[in-house]
């Protein structure tokens, strides 16, 4: 523990250097940087000690407030998410470095460092907080240094509102959550972790108004849909390597949440599993769906995390479920689905946040029609950015498809839980949400980095420094190294999934067991595919060099291939999908003679928030006339309030006599 | 890893071109032509395959890159499926998942090709692909956990296997819709008639050929090859879902499989003759009546 | 002596601040009353001073904490009036500064009486020492603010007067050697209190105090107030005034809850609350003058502690933690908007940028902001946390649910506000003037205190929040 | 019937209706005096052997109430050039109907809430009655002065209850009590003299710009 919190030290320590160091732009970014890493590096080992089946001593500090001791420690679920908060925030604050440095005139660069290590060490609190108090400051301290890393653009009216949204949103969260908490504190003598969890049982109707709260609670923070609605903008205006770690971590901690509450709680009741489950399969095929419909790269690629949450969720649920219904092994594969590719979406959604931010600092655009023809350009951006693309599609040989198999695993394996025997019919929507990443990643890769450039700017972009590919190939490394040797996450998150459910060794290794020889043969899979595909492409080459090659125009069946604009754009790209989908894809299409556009709208931000708020402000102004500024009439509100409290006592004052 | 199984999956990789040719043999038989030879497609691709190739100034590695990753994920996938009747050449529990996100892998490759030259028409093609494989895949999965339910496993091997055999009786009505609903699937995945018509030579109503049309030499023989045997694949599974051969030595049920797959590019022609192509706006409803029916066949076994 | 002292040396004071014409002897003269005071303060915690004149003036735990608060927030008022009466100097300041002296006399005076009579009378000398200071710009609209709040409140503290000798009255049959109107007496012998007058004594001094608290609907007068009155005054008033209301309120219902007319009180309580708590909410929404807002968000707290005290146990606890994190928090934001006024101009319509201009006023109106909204890791985020778990733990399920929806709306309607102006397109061109550390330091203080009172709670205050929740029929966390 | 303390408060309550009934300004306040007057002679209607405490509370009520704050209305709207009408916003007949039911409703509440000793029993209904009539007058009446008037009946109201008390509430509280409604009553008559001077009129209806 005390590892820890000297890489925590260090982290925050690199955040005020960057602040004092300020007007050394170099000295500052070394400090920073090196501060950084290595404070995360440090901060990291007791994780993997914990995740390699080790223990890590509890720190308990005195309470100073009411509410019992303020604990933090490491068990294996911390320990797997403090490794996503470390090497993801790592890898953000590094890249933060060179993106922020072109804005340094004019924007308050020093403070967005400070504030991102502090973000870091926020999240590593949050996850390591073992009572209510210490959780609740750490969980707030997230959300609203998060909201300042946004806002980062202020200047921009259109990031003060997405800001305003997220804050809004992640607020009515927390509320939800102290709601949780003072709620749970009436069954409990202090509100450390260990008393809340003792006194669980307890709580009526087996802890049904604690899960309902948290998924409210967490749910926000998670973005699954209905309760997404402040995630694109909010990730789509702050800064890339600020969408990276919110995108990539941040979201997460609803997902942390609501396993911490599994933990506490016990096997939640059967409507919860089944209520999880729902929710993963609306947010993910409407999140992929939704993503379709964007132009905005950043807002795409924001969209695919609700999607991601989705697909975790289901993991959740399912685990959730097998819980319930006692089928052990589907309960640990359905919680080490979920962390794993809570694990993997952190790796390659951040790394394709920081891919768009490549694209943003290149060209000055995220619009994807203005894109185009980049993968000549910046080849090492692309290369990364299609790692990234097959990892989230789930696609072999890499990290996607590994939790993805391992949800898919969890999900069959309630064929022979009799009671869970319906949930298996999530499967063919796992699927379909694949299906529909496939479609959308395609349409991005071809969008913005294959084909011709759509606009001088995409003529312009040429590949970006060192300092901010090299964070990302990390990333995309990680991908590749989880995909070919899949037991290096899967085995830690098996161990995770069985300290979820409380369950012991014995159904630990039984899951092991059963997902033993296919980890092989995927790792087998991944090792031909790469191998193969290396062979096959030199076999060709080895063909075609005895064969003239010629170099021409694309054939334009018969035309001859005038300009960029009459490629295939990204709206006619997913029009067919959406058109088969509509009205759940929810985007207006504008057809004139000359052009096709689709204009994406949120079904719940749009549809549904904000005219509420409009119904509820001009509620509200109604009530305006009662300050109307004459004193007579206020007199009378006091007059009459006075008269109805003297009905009151004239009602009241039999009853009870002296 | 039997060797029947290794020379199975050889088969299934030699014979995969003849079916296009017997389903276009058949079509022409019905109405009345003769129709080019059986084995035209071998000799296109030798022809192919000994020409130079043409490439856009616009495309990049991807393009040159994607007919091998679609053969090579073809091949690959071949090693789940249990060609010989017994078991697949590699085979562990939930290699469905990955057989199907095999051939998935190389279509995001053609796809990215075909975006890749920038032509306006290959993005058509690529979108209308995407579109179609948007609506099979829930239906081939749908086929699939029916296939779970009624054996109780997770591995091709095993869903095909022995157990399907046992189930046939009991579940007869169920697996037949999942039979039907897999053909569809093998349309679609096939792009043939009525999702797609190989035959058309109007590149706006294409949806495959469309994509590949800046492909020249090799490259286009690997595609050409590799869609093939994409065909073979997922009808070598219609062929095991209808008739399970375990119960069968392992060369006659090799010879089932070719018959079977004779078969079934037999009655590809016969619907091609008797169907025109839908509209693209209709094929999502033909694709979802697929997923309907296996949907059916789920609901039934569940309950059961 | 103490006692005496902690009334009397502010009052003189402020005679003398009054009598010595010389402009540059009124900033010693303010910050000598507060320095006494508060000397005094820290005197009477470390050693209790023992009751005075037959028991009308003593300390107890409620009254310590109070008059703390009170003394508190005046040092710091103190030392940014030093700043404010530099920049705009309200008419010589001479009333000024005496009117803000007298004013904090009737403070103590209120903390320390355990006589009705005498409460009332150190409330009425508040209500009047402020009115001067509301009316410093002698413009229509201060006027017109004065006006309202006079006749308002002198009706509201009126009808306290009536329900105090209606508790006079409830008290005729106790035994003879009983002090009258004398809080210990009272509890002593609350069993023999007639029940009939004393509810009907409540009554009254739940509309009386409420006027003075601001509850809804005696609000009326706070915006038109606040909205007119300097920002150093309206500090003052939003977090003294309300703190002694309020400890006028907590002392009827310690005679109530020691009498047992709990169940009569009660719903009482909870329907002013959740009133006060739904009007604020209803104004708060698209609410543009900063002011105004803050005196929406006074209302809404105001109803919070009442809720507290409503719904008692844990509640009462909360509720006299919230007093004193409400104080700190109001003055700090009134004082923050003060320098936003003072950088952004009073007059310009649309204020905003102020992070761009003025940095350290721009980070304290943002800790303003989350600490007002009951954000984690703040004070007032723990007093809540009570209140509401004390309201679950009471099985108000629905008086929790409603105060969480209103908290809700609450912080979207002030957030959308105070971000605007936080980091809006900066106004006015014009270089930022260096900021005034007068201005600064009080302002950094209250958030520092606010800040430690969320994740720190010393023993000593602790001890006396929990006697306090004690005399109130309520118990600490 | 019985006594002079009854008489007198019968009195008190014929002011009030005075107030309501009358249409010039100058006429409220002589009626506000007179009220002052009869509460400072009702201590020692009610006390006749009370001592220097009560000597003491009847010169300074009447000092107060009956001669220096009448006095400084007077000089207020003397000041002040306007109409001298009262112009109400309820119509005097009504006001006067409202008094009415006032007193009886105050009478009627008033059995519910005995007294320790019943010698006074008169004092409650009187003094409610006087409080709800001044708030009345406070709400209908726009006139500023009119409304200091107001407050001054209502505070007598107040006055009357404490009288119950006279002999527990010791001197010097009423003093303390005393010097407070004077300082309030002299504020806002300061306040009414600058209103007066900004829109040359006591119409408080002027003063209603601060809204929402």
């Amino acid at each position: 523990m005390t590892l820890f919190f000297l890489g925590i030290a260090s982290v925050l320590l690199g955040g005020l250097s960057a602040l004092a160091l300020r007007r050394q732009a170099s000295l500052a970014a070394i400090a920073f940087g090196v501060l950084v890493g290595l404070g995360c590096a440090l901060a990291v080992v007791p994780a993997i000690r914990v995740l390699a089946g080790g223990v890590v001593p509890d720190l308990r500090l005195s309470a100073a407030v009411p509410g019992g001791d303020w604990v933090f420690g490491v068990d294996p679920l911390s320990a797997f998410f403090l490794v996503i908060v470390l090497t993801v925030g790592a890898a953000s604050a590094l890249y933060g470095i060179s993106y922020l440095a072109p804005e340094a005139e004019h924007r308050p660069v020093a403070a967005s460092h400070l504030l991102m290590s502090l973000e870091i060490a926020s999240l590593a609190m949050v996850v390591t907080a073992r009572a209510a108090m210490p959780f609740l400051i750490a969980w707030e301290c997230m959300a609203v240094l998060a909201y300042f890393l946004i806002v980062f653009e202020s200047d921009h009216a259109e990031v003060r509102r997405a800001g305003l949204v997220y804050l809004i949103g992640t607020h009515t969260g927390t509320l939800a959550l102290i709601a949780l908490f003072a709620f749970w504190a009436q069954f409990a003598g202090n509100l450390s972790f260990d008393a809340l969890a003792a006194a669980s049982p307890r709580i009526p109707a087996e802890g049904a108004l604690v899960f309902a709260l948290g998924v409210a609670g967490f749910g926000f923070k998670a973005g699954l849909v209905p309760l997404h609605f402040w995630l694109p903008g909010a990730h789509g205006a702050a800064p890339s390597h600020v969408s990276a770690l919110m995108s990539g971590v941040v979201i997460k901690m609803g997902i942390y949440g609501l396993l911490r509450l599994v933990i506490l709680v016990g096997a939640p009741p059967a409507w919860w599993g089944w209520l999880v489950l729902s929710l993963g399969l609306i947010s993910g095929v409407l999140g992929v769906l939704w993503a379709l419909a964007q132009h905005d790269l950043k807002r795409l690629l924001a969209y695919h995390s609700v999607e991601n949450i989705g697909i975790i969720l289901l993991g959740l649920g399912i685990g959730a479920l097998g819980l319930r219904y006692h089928a052990p092994v589907v309960a640990v594969l359905g919680f080490a689905g979920a962390v794993l590719h809570t694990l993997n979406h952190a790796l390659f959604k951040s790394l394709l946040f920081l891919g768009a931010g490549a694209v943003l600092r290149a060209t000055g655009t995220r619009l994807m029609d203005r894109l185009g023809g980049l993968a000549r350009r910046m080849p090492f951006t692309w290369t990364a950015f299609l790692i990234g693309s097959v990892a989230i599609v789930g696609l072999p040989p890499l990290n996607g498809f590994v939790s993805e198999w391992v949800v898919y695993q969890a999900l069959l394996g309630s064929a022979q839980v009799p009671a869970a025997r319906a949930a298996i019919l999530a499967v063919p929507g796992l699927a379909l949400i694949g299906a529909l990443a496939l479609a959308c990643f395609a349409k991005v890769g071809g969008a913005v980095f294959l084909g011709r450039p759509r606009s001088p700017a995409a003529e312009a972009g040429g590949e970006v420094p060192r300092s901010m590919l090299g964070p990302m190939f990390a990333l995309a490394l990680a991908c590749a190294a989880i995909g070919v040797a899949p037991m290096i996450a899967v085995v830690p998150a098996i161990r995770v999934g069985a300290s979820i459910g409380g369950l012991g060794g014995g159904p630990m290794r039984a899951a092991a067991a059963a997902v033993g020889p296919s980890l092989l043969g995927i790792s087998l899979l991944a090792v031909l595919l790469v191998v193969l595909a290396g062979a096959g492409w030199w076999l060709r080459e080895l063909v075609l060099r005895r064969r003239p090659r010629a170099w021409s125009d694309t054939w334009a069946c018969g035309y001859a291939f005038a300009t960029p604009r009459m490629q295939y754009t990204a709206a006619s790209f997913a029009a067919p999908l959406l058109h088969a989908y509509a009205p759940a894809a929810g985007v207006q299409v504008e057809r004139t003679a000359g052009a096709f556009h689709t204009h994406p709208k949120d079904l719940v931000l749009d549809r549904l928030v904000l005219p509420l708020w409009e119904r509820l402000r001009r509620g509200a102004f109604r009530a305006r006339p009662i300050q109307h500024g004459r004193l007579g009439s206020y007199l009378l509100y006091l007059l009459g309030a006075l008269l109805l409290l003297l009905l009151y006592l004239a009602v009241r004052v039999e009853g009870v006599g002296p | 890893m039997s060797w029947s199984g290794i020379a199975a999956v050889a088969i299934v990789l030699f014979i995969a071109p003849l079916l296009p040719g017997l389903a276009a043999k058949t079509k022409a038989r019905l109405t009345g032509r003769r129709g080019a030879p059986v084995h035209q497609l071998y000799w296109d691709l030798a022809r192919l395959w000994r020409k130079g190739a043409v490439y856009s100034r616009t495309t990049t590695w991807i393009f040159r890159f994607a007919p091998v990753v679609l053969v090579l994920t073809g091949v690959l996938a071949a090693l789940f499926l249990p060609l010989d009747g017994q078991r697949g050449v590699v085979t562990f529990s939930g290699d469905l998942v990955a057989f199907a996100y095999l051939l998935a892998l190389g279509r995001f490759f053609v796809v990215l090709a075909a975006l890749d030259t920038g032509s306006s028409f290959e993005g058509m093609g690529a979108s209308r692909e995407v579109t179609v494989a948007a609506f099979a895949e829930p239906a081939l999965f749908l086929a699939l956990v029916a296939l779970v339910l009624a054996t109780g496993r997770l591995s091709l091997t095993g869903i095909l296997g022995a157990p399907l055999a046992h189930a046939w009786p009991a579940a007869a009505p169920a697996l037949a819709m999942v039979a039907v609903s897999l053909f569809l699937v093998l349309l679609a995945e096939g792009s043939r008639v009525p999702v797609d018509d190989p035959a058309t030579h109007l590149e706006l109503t294409m949806i495959h050929e469309v994509m590949v049309l800046d492909h020249s030499g090799p490259d286009l023989a690997l595609l050409l090859y590799g869609s093939a045997l994409k065909l073979a694949l997922v009808g070598a599974l219609v062929v095991a879902v209808i008739a399970p051969r375990a119960a069968l030595p392992p060369l006659v049920g090799l010879a089932v499989l070719v018959l079977g797959l004779m078969v079934v590019a037999g009655i590809i022609g016969v619907v091609e003759s008797v169907m025109a192509r839908l509209r693209l706006d209709r094929v999502p409803q033909f694709l979802t009546a697929a997923s309907v029916l296996a949907a059916l066949g789920v609901i039934l076994m569940l309950v059961a | 002596m103490v006692l005496l002292a902690l009334v009397v040396l502010p009052a003189l004071a402020a005679v003398g601040a009054y009598a010595h014409r010389a402009p540059e002897w009124r900033a010693p003269w303010l910050g000598l009353g507060a320095a006494l005071q508060l000397g005094l303060v820290i005197f009477a915690w470390i050693s209790p001073p023992p009751p005075l004149f037959d028991g009308w003036l003593a300390l107890d735990a409620l009254g310590l904490v109070v008059l703390t608060t009170v003394s508190v927030l005046f040092a710091v008022v103190a030392s940014y009036a030093v700043g404010y009466l530099r920049r705009e100097n309200p008419r010589g300041g001479r009333a000024f500064v005496a009117c803000l002296l007298a004013f904090q006399a009737g403070a103590s005076l209120v903390a320390l009486s355990h006589h009705f009579a005498l409460l009332w009378v150190g409330l009425e000398a508040m209500t009047l020492a402020v009115a001067p200071l509301i009316f410093h710009r002698h413009d229509r609209r201060s006027l017109e603010a004065v006006w309202k709040y006079l006749v308002i409140s002198s009706v509201g503290i009126a009808l306290a007067l009536l329900g105090i000798f209606f508790l006079a009255t409830a008290q005729a049959a106790a035994p003879a050697g009983t002090r009258p109107l004398v809080l210990e007496d009272l509890v002593a012998g609350a069993r023999q209190l007639h029940p009939a007058w004393l509810r009907a004594s409540f009554v009254f001094l739940l509309i009386g105090l409420g006027t003075k608290m601001g509850l809804a609907p005696m609000h009326t007068w706070k915006p038109d107030t606040y909205g007119e009155a300097p920002c150093v005054v309206g500090g003052l008033m939003a977090g003294t005034l309300t703190s002694c209301a309020f400890l006028g309120l907590a002392r009827v219902t310690e005679v109530s809850a020691a009498a047992g007319i709990g169940p009569f009180i009660q719903p009482l309580l909870l329907g002013f609350g959740l009133l006060s708590m739904a009007v604020a909410a209803a104004f708060i929404i698209g609410q543009t003058d900063l002011r105004r807002l803050l005196a929406y968000s006074s209302v809404e707290h105001m109803g919070l502690l009442v809720v507290g005290l409503g719904v008692g146990g844990v509640g009462a606890y909360g509720a006299v933690l919230h007093m004193v994190n409400n104080a700190l928090v109001k003055g700090l934001l009134f004082l923050a908007v003060g320098n936003v006024l003072l950088n952004l101009g009073a007059t310009s319509p649309a204020r905003s940028g102020i992070l761009r201009r003025a940095p350290l006023s721009g980070v304290l109106l943002l800790v303003g902001l989350f600490a007002v909204t009951g954000s984690p890791p703040f004070g007032p985020f723990l007093s809540e946390f009570a209140i509401v778990s004390a309201a679950f733990r009471g099985g108000h399920y629905w008086i929790a649910g409603a105060v969480f929806v209103l908290l809700a709306v609450i912080f979207i309607g002030i957030g959308a506000r105070i971000l605007d102006v936080v980091h809006g397109p900066a106004s006015g061109d014009a270089p930022a003037p260096r900021e005034d550390p007068w201005l600064v330091t009080g302002p950094a203080m209250l958030a520092l205190a606010v800040l430690v009172l969320g994740v720190y709670i010393p023993r000593p205050l602790f001890e006396a929040l929990s006697n306090a929740a004690g005399a109130l029929g309520g118990w600490p966390p | 019937m019985q006594g002079l303390p009854e008489l007198l408060l019968l009195l008190v309550i014929l002011t009030c209706f005075v107030v309501l009934g009358t249409t010039r300004l100058s006429a409220c306040i002589r009626a506000v005096a007179w009220q002052g007057l009869l509460l400072g002679l009702l201590p020692l209607a009610l006390y006749p052997r009370g001592g220097p405490h009560v000597w003491g509370l009847t010169a300074g009520t009447i000092l107060v109430k009956a001669i220096v704050l009448p006095r400084f209305l007077r000089w207020a709207i003397r000041e002040a050039a306007v109409r001298r009408e009262v112009e109400p916003l309820v119509g005097y007949v009504v006001s006067l109907l409202f008094g009415v039911v006032v007193v009886a409703a105050a009478f009627a509440v008033s059995r519910t809430l005995p007294l320790a000793e019943p010698a006074r029993e008169m004092l409650v209904p009187a003094s409610l009655a006087t409080v709800v009539i001044g708030l009345f007058v406070l709400t209908t009446r726009m006139k500023a002065l009119l409304q200091v008037v107001g407050y001054l009946m209502l505070e007598n109201g107040v006055y009357l209850f404490g009288l119950t008390h006279v002999e527990r509430i010791p001197f010097l509280m009423e003093a303390g009590v005393l010097l407070d409604v004077f300082v309030g009553i002299f504020i806002m008559g300061i306040v009414v003299f600058h209103i007066n001077r900004e829109f040359d009129s006591l119409d408080s209806a002027h003063l209603s710009e601060l809204t929402d």
